[in-house]
């Protein structure tokens, strides 16, 4: 009747990981060690500026009345970049909404994430491309679609690790419980990256669980649960590898809390000034991911005018081409409503469909 | 005074809370934020933490301490954020809500209020626009109630948090800024009395929610047509006021039911099965039914080709005139 | 020879296994003692674990993770062990199951087919006789089946499983000994087609499921009354064949839709809107619902004053003809 | 960034907490003083004869056709009993379908449990008169009624605990996480006792979570995680009234999972033989909660043959008052049908009500 697995094994350290201090300064950690060569490290300074910028044009863009609304990631850039930066080509990732940095690194076009945000369509890119699932938005739901792809993936002995990302507000729902212990029983090869942002929407932290930190819970389900410092993309890239590599050893799942800031509003809609202060918004600022990582990349001489130039100069040209695929972006086809649902759709959708095709010929004659 | 839905719902919530202090507000962001739409704002301020209070993000485990707190002895009135975020406590809501007090023989008593902000046309982003009152209107044990105008939103609030059994409250979000002038408080007519919001003699249509204001549209542009047309509200679907349409029906001979979900086994369905029921020889033709197509809710900029409007309601006036 | 639906419904999924290695078969309690009522019996002593197997108590996980393992490409054939436990699963269901394939505009199809033995009659507990079919049923981008017969229980569920959308599929527990004469493998109408069981001229038994066969009981019975009962089964809500309903109606003239689900915005209302819509003038009677009351399913000592019946049916028939 | 809580001292013991082993032999465990009286000994004793009779008579009366159904509680009497005991009259319990030694020591009448089970009535007590909640068959779902009957007695800072039961495999399901989350999160009074008899129907603990033990769960909520021997009727009550007396004083919930074992099928329409060894009920067989405490309170003088024969005498009379109550009982009033669903029902109900009432007077007629 005595427990099956040791639990201290499992609980992580009382610290988060973090390789890089809040002034830039890089810190051995034991079992963490830094193996990315010097081109990995411009990539994530690289993904880190274009997340950033990308996340601004859309937030200008949502100011124009472009976007109907949109959930912004600012100073959420290392936790997203350190850990999608992780995986493989071949591995998959199923984010929540926030998860525009994580999206590019993946390869996928912001324009089709704006197009959502817009709402052109309800989605824009097809997952299997860039195998990065379609944003979803009822809270913590996707979890669970991580863990059955792995699980398929793990029937067929077939060498890829699932990525699942949600927030410290998810943790409170239903179906994160659920997708991390099936995980857990499947030995699924699963990583589950909680980006503590300390809220959600105006609900902070201790509101929300009084878990020692999120990362104990991975404990009620048989697997580690670490933390990393998510505004250090070292830290968090160190972190989230040994999680990936854990899964790729078919060790099965892991927890991975990337303690973090949500900078903007929760979304363009909200105000936060009814729920936080100044001085906590001065203190994360202080904590900024890029600046830190900036002050590190040229310490070790890595970060050239020019390359700084170069990486400037690709964002303002992602930022203007969003401007022009997204501003004034006619709407898409009505009669597509009729397209997607079924492969093969009810009789009914026939008649509904030539109902509308009436409709919009007859508007526009007159 | 020019009141709009928001203020009378806070209102409603307010004076209710003012009156009696087993009333509790809680849900997702409700309490120092006032909610996303603000209709619980300053709740907390003004009756404090243990009255009004935020919640962890879990939607079964707000309603399914809801139905402790009422078997304790509080009257819960709980927020859903938005339409699409009520599934996740479908089990508690149709398995315990609805049917403890039945199951309890009388027992148990649940008067716990579940607010839900509904329906289209504010041009959001998926989930936030969806219409699920067919499927709480088929849960036997939960009344069904849904507001279209300001003075409707503050008394019918009032009525379901003073009523003994669960409400599931549908507020229509596109019609939060709808303004009405009214003095609060104020008594509007109770559960299961639908109101003809105007009378007419052509045709009739029948509403709740936030199709009623377009039904009200609908029926000023037919006077053009020469067209008089009576505008029914439902204002609750359970109870549902058969003799109310009823009526209705033999004034005009003709109804044309209008809601914002789809078509194919919505409530529309089951006004024309009452109607055809109960008033066979008045019907002069079909009761129509214009909804939503039978498709999930589109993206925000094709919304307005789903919803249903002034159009396509004057369409299938016409249609079922001609008949 | 002679089949009961559970054995067909169990050989289906053994074919449907043999035929295509996607398939998998998972739930609580499907795997070692092969279902609660059996029908995954032997499935994983065939298959081995991956493909068939339990899972931890959780049904929004079940259905959650059969989102995923489709996206991967699997074809995932899950239970809901009964009717009353699949609402934990109901945002997984209507949120992502039913709008994920619209959502991808076609890029991601879920052919997942979520099992559901459905329906009261054999004295259960509560929870276990449930009739949630108008739920799904209102979800636009799900389709709904429910077999009545052994033949159907296979034929419809291969069709199911091949289906590239995705299904939910009510099978009538209490009919799971219904026996039938047949050689399996069978195939039987496709989707959307309705069937006439029994042909007649006097009024049409429009039912699906458990209700067939008392359907058919009811005409049997009719016969001393002199009447010729025609029994037509719908097979499939979603897809719902409306002309099919529509040609037996222009038979017979009269028609009564029969269900165990509470009347109160069933798919019974569906039915008579429809008919109404498209077949008004051959309508000589209102068309009647006969289903169970309006409230919570009862005690199993209760449940025979609360289900449809012979008599109540062949009550319908006769006020729809006398009026 | 660092954890706000002690983990360790949340987590649970090696071993579960035992005071009496199998062979009944008393020991000391430290933190865990055994403070009953002998009356209260014998009262334990008593409740578990009772409850075995009592379930003994509920397995007949299914098997003769009966009752439709019943989840038996053989081997569980020491976890239930032990448990319930801990609390005051004025505390409340919200139960799941298998606690009827709970319901016993609550003082709710069996007959009205069997009833459920007959199907007379979905349930036949009143939860007000001993406090104890309506059965809950929907799995895990009555832990969120807790708790929020918990909240309720906090806010009014009235002097009660919370009761919660139920079972390993519902630990598996949203419902209980939630609870959990809530009741850490309002600091309610609340212990959360789950019987952990090894298995969910077919489904063995292995197959349902891979965390050490089920009381590892805790710390992800941040309460206290404790374990007991189950089929020890002394350490449960122990350990049990640490967590209640915690939860008085106002610390807030915590999770206990009492060790133990089914020894009956999962409900009389299951058939263990297809997923269990003999063996192992071998195993568990010697363990038995009841034999184990009537070895201990011999030893201690404190069970003459004249008690026995009195409690023996009080259970047959509990069963024969069984056999009369439920045998051929007949079924309620159909027309209540319509009388409990709501305080003021829809117009409807008045035109079904008297459609069944002439319905059924007419069948008297004919
Ligand atoms: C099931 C569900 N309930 C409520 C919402 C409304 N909502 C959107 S975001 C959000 C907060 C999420 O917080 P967190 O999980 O921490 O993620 P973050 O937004 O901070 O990245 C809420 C309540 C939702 N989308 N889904
Ligand atoms: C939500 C839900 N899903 C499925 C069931 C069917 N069911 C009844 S008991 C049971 C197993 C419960 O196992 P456990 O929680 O360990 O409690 P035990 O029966 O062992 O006491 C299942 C799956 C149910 N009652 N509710
Ligand atoms: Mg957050
Ligand atoms: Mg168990």
């Amino acid at each position: 009747m005595g427990s099956r697995v040791d639990a201290n094994a499992l609980l992580p350290p009382d610290k988060p990981v973090r390789l890089l201090d809040d002034s830039g300064t890089l810190h051995e950690v034991e079992g963490f060690p830094l193996d990315l060569k010097d081109e990995e490290l411009r990539e994530l300074y690289r993904f880190m500026v274009l997340s950033r910028r990308v996340d601004k044009q859309a937030i200008n863009l949502q100011r124009q009345g472009q976007l109907g609304v949109y959930a912004s990631l600012l100073g959420q850039e290392a936790a997203q970049v350190g850990s999608a930066f992780a995986l493989e080509p071949r591995d998959w990732v199923f984010p929540s909404y926030r998860e525009l940095g994580a999206a590019l690194v993946r390869g996928v076009d912001p324009a089709s994430i704006l197009h959502l945000f817009r709402g052109t369509w309800l989605s824009d890119h097809d997952p299997h491309e860039t195998h990065f699932g379609l944003l979803s938005i009822p809270i913590g739901t996707q979890a669970l679609h991580a863990t059955g792809f792995a699980m398929g993936a793990k029937f067929d002995d077939v060498d890829l690790v699932v990525m699942s990302y949600f927030g410290d507000g998810a943790s409170s729902e239903g179906d994160p419980h659920e997708a991390l212990n099936f995980a857990a029983v499947f030995e699924a090869p699963c990583v589950f990256v909680v980006q503590n942002n300390q809220y959600a929407i105006s609900v902070p932290l201790i509101s929300q669980t009084r878990a020692p930190t999120i990362a104990h819970k991975a404990v009620g389900y048989g697997m580690p649960g670490y933390r990393c410092d998510g505004n250090d993309v070292l830290g968090t890239y160190a972190v989230v590898r040994q999680a990936v590599e854990r899964a790729r050893r078919g060790e099965g799942p892991s927890l991975v809390e990337a303690v973090t800031y949500r900078m903007e509003a929760h979304t363009t809609a909200d105000d936060p000034t009814r729920y936080r202060t100044d001085e906590e918004l001065a203190m994360w600022k202080a904590r900024d991911p890029i600046a830190r990582f900036e002050t590190f990349l040229e310490s070790e001489g890595l970060l050239t005018a020019d390359l700084r130039q170069e990486i400037d100069d690709e964002a303002q040209a992602h930022a203007k081409r969003l401007r022009e695929e997204i501003y004034d972006a006619p709407h898409g086809d009505p009669l597509e409503l009729f397209d997607h649902p079924y492969v093969e759709p009810p009789p009914s959708y026939a008649e509904q469909r030539e109902f509308l095709r009436a409709e919009l010929a007859s508007n526009q004659e007159g | 005074m020019a009141v709009t839905l928001a203020q009378a719902l806070n209102r409603a919530l307010h004076d209710a809370m003012e009156a009696d202090d087993r009333v509790v507000v809680y849900g997702e962001d409700v309490g120092r934020l006032g909610g996303v739409f603000r209709i619980t704002d300053r709740l907390q301020s003004r009756f404090g933490e243990r009255r009004c209070f935020d919640t962890p993000l879990a939607e079964s485990g707000i309603v399914g301490t809801a139905i402790g707190m009422a078997i304790y002895g509080f009257k819960p009135v709980v927020e859903m954020q938005f339409d699409g975020f009520t599934y996740p406590a479908f089990e508690q809501l149709v398995s315990h809500l609805a049917k403890m007090p039945n199951r309890s023989r009388g027992t148990v008593r649940l008067p716990v209020v579940v607010r839900i902000p509904f329906g289209g046309g504010i041009g959001a982003v998926e989930h936030h626009s969806e219409s699920p009152e067919a499927f709480f209107s088929h849960a036997a044990g939960l009344k069904v109630v849904s507001p279209g105008t300001p003075s409707d939103g503050y008394s019918l609030l009032r009525e379901a948090i003073d009523d003994p059994d669960p409400v599931i409250f549908f507020e229509p979000k596109r019609r939060y800024w709808l303004k009405e002038d009214v003095e609060l408080p104020c008594k509007t007519p109770g559960f299961g009395n639908a109101v003809v919001r105007r009378q007419g003699t052509t045709a009739t249509l029948i509403a709740y929610g936030p199709m009623v204001r377009t039904c009200l549209e609908a029926a000023s542009a037919a006077e053009e047509e020469g067209w008089d047309l009576e505008v029914l509200d439902l204002r609750t679907l359970v109870p549902f006021d058969s003799a109310g349409v009823v009526a209705s029906l033999q004034r005009t001979g003709h109804a044309i039911v209008v809601h914002e979900a789809q078509v194919f086994a919505g409530i529309g369905a089951e006004v024309a099965a009452q109607l055809q029921e109960r008033a066979f020889y008045h019907l002069e033709a079909p009761v129509l039914r214009v909804g939503g197509f039978d498709v999930p809710y589109p993206a925000a900029k094709l919304e307005e080709f789903f919803l249903p409007d002034v159009d396509r309601i004057l369409d299938a006036v016409e249609r079922a005139l001609s008949y």
